[in-house]
C-alpha cells in the first residue's frame, strides 16, 4: 500500500483510532494495537485537584506510542475551540488539532460557520488543521484557503454507526479534491463501510464507536485495521466496473453440448 | 474572593493563576489552564492575576473520539 | 478466526477463487496465492486432440495446492448438468461439485427447477453438491432435503460486480438456516462488497471476475482476502448497533464551559 | 462411418470409444467422456462400441468461476 | 393514461385493493371507493352453520360493484390451492384465482415448486391464474408456460411494507417479460412505492395492509389510487435520464456578469 | 389535503415549476397548466435592445395566472444575487426571491456562506427569501435567524434527476424544523422522488427539469402534479410502519386445513 | 357416525354431503365444499355419500389480501 | 465614450442610463438596470450620470428552473 502524508508527515496506517468508550483502558489499549493505529484521538476535560485521572490516562497513551490528535469535541463555537485548541496544544505537544465545532445535540454535525472561522484563526496561529466537517464543497474550498491541508467529511453522525449514508456526495467531494487528503471521520458501523470509504479513494478513516462498543472491541479493532487495508488495497487494484447484465467468468468457448434428443 | 473554578465556586487567597493551582494541589499535574475563556500558557500562571469572579478552567487529557 | 467446515472438511480459508479470465496462467497463480484461496473453481471444456491446454492446466492447477471445486457452468438442463458432474469427478478425483443449472443469458441465474432435480441425483450418486441458488427460501429448503450440506446463494448476477442486490432477502436467508454453511457466489465487486456479506454472518464468498478484471488482480486478491478477514471478524466480534441519533463518542462528562459573556 | 466429436462432424473406423481416442490421438491427456449425452467412465470406453450418428464429447480441464 | 388488459379485459385501475384488515366493513368500503379500485380481493374462510358471515361479507362486496379476485392465501401444496381454487371458482362466480402457495411463515414467500404444479393443472382446469410469485425469471418463464397470462412478482413479504426491496431483480423482470402484464403484489407500505413500481413499467400493484393499517385508510386509499396513476403517467410520459453531474435549468446564455472588481 | 402557506399567503399548489428547457413556450403553458402549478421560477437575463424576447415571456407568464417566484440562479457571490434580486423585484413585481448562490460548476450546490450573507441583507432590505440550500441544519438555522421563513433544500444537483440521495439528512431536517415550510428544490428526477419527498412531511417540491426534460412533458407535469397530491395525503393519512417480517394481510382464523394423508 | 367439519368432530346420520349441509343449518348460505380434500360442487353434494371419519370443509367468503 | 452594456463595449454620447436605454432603442421594454454592479430602479435612471468605462446589465424576464 502506499503511505498516507499528512502535513508532510508519513503516518503509517490509514486507521485512526478514537480512545473513549472502552470497556477498560487495557482493552483500549490491546484494541489500538489490534487496529495498528498511528494515530489516536484524545481529548481536554476538567480534572479534579486530586484526581490525577489526566496523568493516569496521558502516561497510558504515551505507552502506546503512537501520535496523538487532541479534538475539541463538544465546544459550539469558534471561541471556545480556539481555547481548547490552545489548551491541547501545551498539554499535549503537539499542534495537531481534530477541530470540531458543533451544531447542534441531535446530529452532532459541525457548524460550518464556526468551523471555518477557527480553522482560519488556528492556521493563522500556526496549528495543523484537521476539521470534522460535511461533505460540502463549498464549505472544504473555505476550509482549504483557510490553510487546512487535510479534510475530514463525516460518513453519518457521530456515534450512529450507519455508515456512509451519501455516498454521492462523498464520491463527488473525492473527484472534486484529488490532491487532498480525505479521512471519513465519524459514523461508521461496520468494517465493510470502512472498506467502502477506502475503495472510493478516501485516504484514511477514523472511528471510534464501532470499536469501542463492540461486543469484543479488541477483534473488532483488528476487523476494521483489516477492512482498510482491503479498501485500500481495492482502490490501488483498480476495482472491476459494475455492469448491468450477467457475463460468464467460465469461458463459454469450448462448452459441450449434449444433444438430448439424440440420446 | 469568590471565583468559579471547573463550574464550582470556591473562596481564594490565591493572588495568581499559578498560586491557584499550587494551593488546589495540582502541583505537577499535567494540566492546561483557561481564564475568562481565554488560554493562559503555564508560563504565564505566576503574573496571571486573579479578581473576584474570574472562571478558571483546569484541564486535563481524557479519552476522546 | 473460527474454522470453516464444509461437508465434514475443514477449509483453512473463507475465500475461495475462480480460476478464469486472468490475463495469464501466472497472474492467475499469483491471485491464488496472495487471496491465500484454499479452494478454486475449474470447469470441463473440449478438448482438441493435439491441444494438451487441458494437461497444461491441470498441471498449473494441482501446483497450487488447493482443493479444486469443479463447476458445471453453461449447463441449462439438469441431463447436462450430471453428465458434466459425473465427467468432472473422473477428471478432477473429486466429488465435489459446484452445481450450476442456468435459466437464461441475461442474467445467468439459476433455473432453480432444474437446479434441484440434478441436485437430487447427483446427491444420491454420492456427490457433494455445492449449488449455485438464489435467496429463494423454499429453494434452499429443497436442496437442503436433496441432500446438500451447503448452500450458494448469489449476491448479484454473475459478472456484474453489483455486490449484495438484496440484503434484506440474504439477511433472511442466514436468519433461516443458522446451521447450514451459506457461502455468496456471483456478483461481488469489491472487497467491501465481501465484507460485507461476512459481517452478515455468510460463511465464506467465492468469486472471479472482480479479481480476474482487476487492474491489478493479484493486489484485488489480496484485497478480498483482508475484506473476508474482516468481515468474519466482524461478525464475530459483534457489530454495534445502529442509531438514528448521534451519540458523542469524547465523554460529555467533564467539558469545560467557556463564559464568553464574562470574558 | 460418420459420427461427430465435439461438434465436428468426421469418418472414423473407430470400433469404440477407446479406440476412437487413440485414433484422434488423445493418447494419455487428461480426459472425460460422453456419448450420446450420457457419461462413459475412462474404465469403460474399450468396451463402449459407437455407431453412426453417434455423438461423442472429449472434454479437459480448463479454467472455471 | 392506456387501459390495462388482463387475460383479454379491459380493467379500469390499475390499482387493486384487498379487503381485509380494516378497522370496519363500513371503512373498508369507503377505501375502495377512495382507491377507484376495480378489482378487489378476497378469500374462503370457514363458515359456521349460523354465521353467516360469509353472506354479509358477500353482500358487501357484491355492492362494491367491482371484480373480485378470490385468492388461495395460507394453502401450503398445490393440493391445498387446487381444491381451494375450484371452491372459489362456484362461491365467487369467477374463474380469476390469485394463487398463492407459500414457503414458509417468516416470509409468506411463495413456494416455486408447488405454484408451478397448481398453476399447471389449474390453467388446464380453465382458471384465469394470478400466480403471486418472485421476481425469479426462470420461475415466470414456467409460469407462463404452464398458461398464465399475468405474472405478480412482490415487492417484499406479505404485510413488510418495505417496498421494492429488489429493484434490480425487478427491473430486469420487466424487460425481460416486455409484453406479459406483470402487477407487483405484496409488500408496498408507501404511495411512493407504487409510483416506483408503476415508472419502472409494472402495469398494476395489488395491495392491502398499506392501506387498511394506515391511520386514515380511505385517505390512504386515495394517496395510492393518485401515486399509481402518477407512476404510469410518468412510465408513459418519458423519465429524464439520471445524470452524475449537475446542469443548470435557468438558461446560462445571457448570465449578467457583475464586474464587482470595477464597481 | 390541507393548505400550505408561505409568508402568510395560502398557495393552492404544493407543487412549483420551473419554466426553463421545454420544447416550446406552448409546451410550458401546458405543463403549467397539466402541474396545476401556483407558483413558477423565472429569471432575469441580457436582453438586446430590438429583441423583445423578455416582454413575449412575460406576458405568456402573465397569461399563467399564477404567481412568479424570481430566482438568482447562477450568482456566484452575496453581492451579485443582492443586485439581481433587487432588479427582479422590480421587473417582476414581488418581493419574492429564490435565493441561489452557486458554490461551483460541477454540483451547482450552494455556497452556503454567501446563501446566508445574502439572505441577512434580502431579508433586511424587505424581501422574502426562499433559499436553496442543503440538508445542513446548522446552515437552515442560520437562515431562520436571517430572516427566512421558508427553506428550500436541494435532493440532488440540479439537473441530475438522481431523487433523494441522502434521505436519512432530509429525514432529520424535517423533524429538526417541525414547524417551517420546507420545499424539496432541485434533483428530482421521478414522480415516486417527489411522492417519497411529500411522505415524508415535505410542504412542496419545486422541479423543472424532470418535467421539462421528459418525452412528454405536459403528461409528465400532470404525473408529478399526482405524485405531490399522493405522497401528501400519505402523510396525513399515517403510513404503516414498516416491518422485518411477514404479516398475513388475509385472516389466519378460519383457514381450512385439507388432510391430505386422509384423502 | 363421527366426522369431522371444519376441524371439529361431530356425530351425524347425513347420509349424503347435501344432508349434512341442511342438517347443519346451511339452508342457502353462500358456501363451497370438499370432501377429504377434493372440491365437491354444490351440483354433486347430493350424490356425495358421506363415510365415518370424513372430512368435510364448509367455506364462505372472507376478506382477503 | 465607451461603456459596456451586457458584456459588449460600445460607444455613446449618452448622459444618463435612462438616455443609454432609450439612444439603443428600450423603448417601454420590461427591462431592469444594473451599474458596475449595483441595481438601478427604474425611477432613477434620469439621474444617473454615466461614465467612460461604466459596465451597464440590462436584463429581462426569462425562463428560469
Amino acid at each position: 500500500m502506499s503511505p498516507l502524508s499528512l502535513y508532510g508527515e508519513i503516518i503509517a496506517s490509514r486507521l485512526m483510532l478514537g480512545t473513549a468508550l472502552y470497556p477498560s483502558p487495557e482493552v483500549m489499549r490491546q484494541a489500538v494495537a489490534a487496529a495498528a493505529a498511528a494515530v489516536v484521538t484524545v481529548s481536554l476535560r476538567r480534572e479534579g485537584a486530586h484526581d490525577r485521572a489526566g496523568q493516569t490516562f496521558w502516561t497510558l497513551i504515551q505507552d502506546l506510542g503512537v501520535r496523538v490528535l487532541p479534538n475539541t469535541a463538544g465546544c459550539r463555537s469558534p471561541r471556545e475551540a480556539i481555547t481548547t485548541a490552545q489548551m491541547a496544544r501545551e498539554v499535549f505537544e503537539t499542534d495537531w488539532i481534530k477541530l470540531e465545532v458543533i451544531a447542534n445535540d441531535d446530529t452532532l454535525q459541525p457548524d460550518v460557520f464556526g468551523l471555518v472561522e477557527a480553522a482560519q484563526a488556528l492556521s493563522a496561529d500556526g496549528f495543523k488543521v484537521f476539521p470534522y466537517t460535511t461533505e460540502d464543497l463549498g464549505v472544504a474550498e473555505r476550509l482549504l484557503a483557510a490553510g487546512c491541508e487535510v479534510l475530514m467529511p463525516w460518513a453519518s453522525p457521530i456515534g450512529a454507526g450507519r455508515g456512509l449514508i451519501n455516498p454521492y456526495g462523498l464520491r463527488a467531494m473525492r473527484a472534486y479534491f484529488p490532491g487532498t487528503p480525505l479521512i471519513i471521520d465519524a459514523g461508521l458501523g461496520a468494517p465493510s463501510h470502512a472498506a467502502q470509504a477506502m475503495e472510493m479513494g478516501y485516504d484514511a478513516v477514523l472511528l471510534n464507536t464501532a470499536v469501542a462498543k463492540a461486543d469484543d472491541p479488541v477483534k473488532m479493532a483488528a476487523a476494521f485495521a483489516k477492512a482498510v487495508e482491503a479498501g485500500r488495497l481495492g482502490f490501488e487494484a483498480g476495482l472491476m466496473p459494475e455492469r448491468d447484465m450477467a457475463q460468464p467468468s467460465t469461458p463459454v468457448a469450448g462448452t459441450p453440448f449434449f444433444d438430448l434428443n439424440h440420446a | 474572593m469568590r471565583i468559579v473554578v471547573n463550574g464550582q465556586s470556591l473562596e481564594t487567597d490565591a493572588a495568581t493563576l499559578a498560586d491557584l493551582c499550587a494551593d488546589l494541589g495540582y502541583g505537577d499535574a499535567k494540566i492546561g489552564t483557561a481564564l475568562n475563556g481565554a488560554f493562559v500558557p503555564a508560563s504565564r500562571r505566576a503574573d496571571t492575576r486573579l479578581r473576584a469572579d474570574d472562571r478558571v478552567e483546569i484541564l486535563a487529557p481524557r479519552q476522546g473520539g
